[in-house]
């Protein structure tokens, strides 16, 4: 009982101190960072629902972030709901063509399943260079109309356009994604899917509908990443097909397998730990004048899978309760 | 409107033979290792750069089959390392995503490595017979297309004498087809996987040099060689030579018709829209094989 | 020839040679009985290589195998024709006569392949088909004609009479016979079918739950109850 | 009383037929061995009794129900459980949670309705649910590998993981359990345990269907038995029955040269 509080007083200070961030930090490149890991974690941890958990090799995953930003962004610009409503319709949209993307997936498994979700992600990127009359093409949607603001009195309204702001607008939505991945993860549904994932065959034998399983849990991956990127496209204001290219999603995967595939926390690690690790070798390339921050992810991504499978979380499993994180 | 097509149909074959050639070594990987590799577009790149500084040194023919040479060296030289250093230690632990993904590390690496020796600029390779085109009727071509055509296929023909001649190329057959079985002939397996990465790796090496010369050289043209690759090699059925080759060709005629009659933009997307629904409906490929139960 | 002294091999965790100790002389023709299971398979790839045992030792002639990759186990003249045929199904026949002689260097393999057509007139008819497209009987004639093409000095046969017709399986038994008598190779067969098997062995050893249960003269073992016993559990 | 009957069930692969036109009732409360010489078809027909495929022909009732073509998950939400060959456990759980996952209801709640309501429960992890645990450990301790609670399945000795796939597929509560060569790869003590454990889930009053190799543990434990050769059943009936038949020794010793 001690250990539960101890852990319980740990969180909330730690909540705590990212409600006070902002408040104590103002420099705005830093916020901006933290919103660029948070949505990252978004991102990263919805992946890992489907491929950590579920084993459902899904290299198209920047796809659904794209839809989302797309969809979003449209609907707002062109249809003109709140951007507040856009961020849902971004995850709807996105859920859908995640069930469509599951169709496939039901008779399909490793490199068949990669490169048919590259495909996807591929076509979709095609479709949102060359729609021009609806995406303006390779110059992306700009102009994207931020959050709106939040009227409280007449005289007083909360705007969104400083990163300060949507710091806490992200937040808020990363709190409430990864409490919902935590609730899914060590639910029923949770440990079905890892079932699925150690041995098809024998989950079937207890009674899992692996294709229902999987049709489910490419849709609601594919909803959270559709959220992120509907957050992204209203924080950024501006979404170009690069959103949904092989290069996206290569750099949503390297950072869950640094932190560490299939456990909780391991994409939140990996993607702040990279965001910032880009950002401080980019002081190193600006030194030595050379581009050498993609070469060392590609490195990581080797050295992690060859010498550190579990990734960074791994190294400290020991401080894991076994069941927590599923591995 | 008959000659357009019959044009678009030789540029297809001719783009559909330097995809086979990639495919092959691919899918000759995948059938030996099991090995899904996501960096063999590069191998092609580092070929296409290894003939971008042959020909700098060596001009005209000479320069063009010394690149060759060197691209086939050199890449094959670059696969043994990598299957030694990044693919071996996998082996025995194998997991879909482990591969897949050290192969993705792979690839991120060599390409921004590229970039850094390189540099971004694209660099063109020499055409040998001065642009000269030749026009045969029902369509007209370019020599050097012609003789990019020719050379893949010299390079496959080769490749099949090796594979279906020699007691080596049958060895890697095998090997593919059965490996305990090739183990209790005596087949040193070790060996034959190290072969087959070289020999991979170096067809590889040797369309990139084709591939360059009939577009441009930059750091990342692996890219999109590699996902064609894919595609050829999910349509022939993963690890099937043949159908690697029929792949290679297919797509290529499907890519230059598509373009000229459906459009243009979405020319690199129909290769991907033909697996898809072929993979709906046959999980394993055209000519699959099935895998064991 | 062959000694294994007391080895312990299992499959990942199961455990499936718990201490078995076996001779094969040379010029023998010796059985190895046992019911589904009992480990005789395992005993065969653990001889070949595939597999290594933790303890224990294999020696044959003057080597140790224990220790030996596959391939240079084969050099040896350790030639195993697995269960289940295991042809290269995307080869012609002839390709996988000639990976039977893979290892070989002398002069004597078109001999040999002579000699298997002969012995298997409708491999011969079918060398340049795919493996894969032949019937069980003639892939199994196939797997012993490719074993024959790597010199064999000793000749492991693992269950070459399953799922055959009784016809054939006389057909591949005769032939099995003739080799041994008149080539003189050393045979260590793997059978189920144990009265055909002990029929013409010199000597036999039954196989139960990884030990060896019995061994005898082949002859003494066809009436022998507890061969009954092995396989049926009275 | 019948719980489950095949009709002149066959299955082709290609050219080859595995099965060829079985019939057989398995009687409520039995323990009903399968054995065959190798190659026989046992598997497949159990595989096929277990929805992993298909039959080519023929069909299979179980409680009157047409179950033919169902899938193995279906079959198991009806009460048809099994156990593996070559065992399936899930590596990277824990050995408890190897057997609560088998425990969920997926009878009544598909992946949504769980997902759905994971969101808005409160007791906390699945895997913590006290009530599932007890219920576990009970299993656990009833298979005896109850003090292995918490280890990784992949980590467990190898007679413990078949008898975590017994546990396993006893947590969904089947009516007929089919056991795959239980007792491959143990030694004779732990198969005197396994003996022991089949045992006494017949007693619970769970049909059992075994495809066993080792002569003594199916002699001791099965009521009836089927002898599958070539596909084909040949022999049915009481163990000391089915072994005095000239042609079970026959499929098993082999006939004479001139068979």
């Amino acid at each position: 009982m001690s250990q539960d509080k101890y852990n319980k007083l740990w969180k909330a200070l730690g909540i705590a101190v990212l409600f006070a961030i902002p408040l104590v930090i103002s420099d705005r490149y830093f916020l901006h960072l933290m919103v660029m890991a948070g949505i990252f974690v978004m991102l990263t941890s919805s992946w890992n629902l489907l491929t950590g958990y579920a084993g459902q090799i899904n290299l198209g995953h920047a796809a659904f972030y794209g839809i989302g930003a797309y969809t979003s962004a449209l609907l707002v610009m062109k249809v003109g709901i709140s951007p507040w409503i856009g961020l849902f319709m971004g995850g709807f949209v996105s859920a859908f063509f995640g069930l469509l993307l599951g169709i496939p997936s039901i008779r399909l498994s490793g490199p068949y399943l990669a490169i048919t979700t590259i495909g996807f992600a591929e076509i979709l990127r095609l479709v949102a260079m060359n729609w021009v009359e609806l995406t303006r093409g390779s110059l992306g949607l700009y102009g994207i109309p931020p959050l709106t603001a939040i009227k409280l009195s007449p005289g007083f309204s909360i705007e969104f356009t400083s990163e300060r702001n949507f710091y806490y607008v992200l937040l808020i939505a990363i709190f409430l994604t990864l409490f919902c991945f935590k609730r899914l993860v060590q639910s029923e549904f949770g440990i079905t899917l890892k079932s699925m994932r150690d041995d098809e065959p024998g989950a079937e034998s207890i009674g899992v509908d692996t294709t229902r399983y999987k049709l489910a849990v490419f849709t609601i991956s594919a909803f959270f990443a559709g959220f992120a990127g509907a957050l992204f496209a209203h924080y950024q204001r501006l979404v170009s097909p690069d959103t949904l290219s092989l290069g996206e999603t290569f750099t949503i995967l390297t950072m869950t397998m640094l932190g560490g595939l299939g456990t909780l926390a391991g994409p939140v690690v990996g993607a702040i730990l990279l965001t910032f690790l880009s950002e401080g070798l980019r002081f190193v390339e600006d030194m030595v004048k050379l581009n050498v921050r993609m070469v060392i992810y590609g490195f990581l991504l080797i050295i992690t899978i060859l010498f550190m499978r579990e990734g960074v979380v791994g190294l400290f499993s020991h401080y894991r309760r076994s069941g927590d994180t599923g591995q | 409107m008959e000659s357009l097509f019959v044009q678009q149909v030789v540029n297809g074959i001719i783009i559909g033979s330097i995809y086979s050639l990639i495919a092959i070594g691919l899918t000759m990987i995948f059938g030996v290792m099991k090995i899904c590799n996501f960096a063999h577009g590069d191998y092609s790149m580092v070929g296409a750069y290894a003939a971008v500084f042959v020909m700098a040194w060596l001009p005209g023919w000479f320069g063009w089959i010394g690149s060759i040479v060197a691209a086939a060296a050199a890449v094959g030289i670059l696969g043994v390392i990598t299957e030694r250093l990044v693919f071996r230690p996998l082996l025995t632990r194998r997991t879909d995503i482990d591969i897949i993904m050290v192969s993705i590390g792979l690839f991120i690496v060599l390409e921004n490595l590229s970039q850094l020796v390189f540099g971004a600029t694209p660099r063109m390779l020499q055409d040998p017979f001065g642009s000269a085109t030749v026009n045969l009727g029902l369509f007209s071509t370019s020599i050097l297309r012609l003789f990019c055509l020719a050379f893949s296929c010299i390079a496959m023909g080769f490749l099949h004498l090796f594979l279906n001649r020699t007691q080596t190329g049958i060895a890697i057959r095998a090997t593919s087809q059965n490996r305990n079985a090739a183990l209790l002939m005596g087949i040193d397996i070790s060996h034959v996987y190290t072969l087959t990465f070289a020999l991979g790796a170096g067809i590889a090496g040797i369309a990139g040099v084709l591939y360059g010369t009939l577009f441009a050289v930059f750091p990342t043209m692996g890219a999109l060689p590699t996902l064609k690759a894919f595609v050829v090699t999910i349509l022939g059925g993963m690890g099937n030579l043949r159908g690697a080759v029929f792949g290679g060709f297919i797509l290529g005629v499907a890519e230059t018709l598509g373009g000229s009659y459906i459009s243009m933009q979405y020319k690199n997307s129909i290769g991907f829209v033909i697996i898809i629904l072929v993979l709906l409906i046959r999980p394993n490929g055209l000519f699959g094989r099935r895998e064991g139960t | 020839m062959l000694s294994i002294e007391n080895i312990k091999v299992s499959y990942g965790k199961a455990m499936a040679i718990d201490g078995v100790s076996l001779k094969v002389e040379e010029g023998e023709l010796v059985t190895l009985l046992g019911s589904n299971g009992a480990g005789k398979s395992t005993l065969l790839k653990t001889i070949s290589g595939i597999l290594k045992p933790h303890t224990g030792t294999i020696r044959f002639d003057d080597q140790d195998l224990h220790t030996m990759p596959p391939h240079q186990i084969v050099r040896l003249g350790i030639i195993q024709v697995p269960e289940g045929r295991e042809v290269f199904p995307e080869l012609s026949v002839l390709e996988n006569l000639k990976m039977g002689a893979f290892t070989r260097k002398d002069s004597g393999v078109g001999k040999d392949l002579d000699f298997v057509f002969e012995l298997f007139p409708r491999l011969k008819e079918r060398r340049r088909q795919w493996a894969g497209t032949l019937s069980g009987g003639e892939a199994q004639m196939l797997a012993i004609a490719r074993g024959i093409l790597s010199a064999p000095k000793l000749f492991m046969l693992d269950e070459p009479s399953l799922g055959l017709a009784p016809v054939i399986r006389n057909d591949i038994f005769k032939v099995i016979r003739q080799i041994h008598q008149e080539r003189g190779i050393t045979i260590l067969l793997v059978e189920q079918n144990a009265k055909l098997a002990l029929g013409m062995s010199s000597r036999g050893y039954i196989l139960e739950n990884g030990k060896v249960g019995l061994e005898g003269k082949g002859a003494d073992l066809i009436n022998n109850e507890y061969v009954k016993k092995a396989y049926l559990g009275y | 009383m019948d719980i489950l009957r095949t009709d002149k069930l066959s299955k082709w692969f290609g050219g080859l037929c595995a099965v060829k036109e079985v019939s057989f009732s398995l009687v409520k409360g039995e323990i009903m061995g399968l054995i065959g010489p190798n190659g026989a078809g046992k598997t497949t027909l159990i595989n096929l009794i277990s929805g992993v495929f298909p039959p080519t022909n023929g069909n299979i009732l179980y409680q009157g129900k047409n179950i033919t073509r169902l899938k193995t998950h279906s079959l198991n939400k009806m009460g048809i459980a099994r156990t593996f060959q070559i065992v399936r456990i899930f590596k990277t759980l824990t050995v408890i949670e190897n057997v609560l996952t088998a425990m969920v209801n997926r009878k009544t709640y598909g992946p949504w309705s769980l997902a759905w309501g994971s969101l808005f429960k409160r007791s906390g992890a699945f895997t913590d649910n006290k009530d599932a645990c007890v219920k576990a450990e009970e299993l656990l301790d009833f298979v005896g590998i109850g003090e292995y609670r918490d280890e990784l399945a992949e980590n467990m000795p190898y007679a413990f993981s078949k008898r975590l796939e017994i546990a396993r597929a006893l947590a969904t509560r089947p009516e007929v359990l089919l056991l795959d060569e239980p007792s491959s790869g143990l030694n004779p003590k732990e198969q005197n345990d396994q003996v022991e454990i089949i045992k006494k889930i017949n007693q619970q009053g769970t049909t059992i269907m075994i495809i066993e190799h080792v002569m003594k543990v199916i002699m001791e434990i099965s009521h009836r038995l089927i002898v599958l050769h070539y596909g084909e059943k040949i022999a049915e009936g009481e163990p000391e029955k089915v072994y005095s038949d000239p042609k079970v020794i026959e499929a098993y010793l082999g006939g004479d040269a001139d068979a």
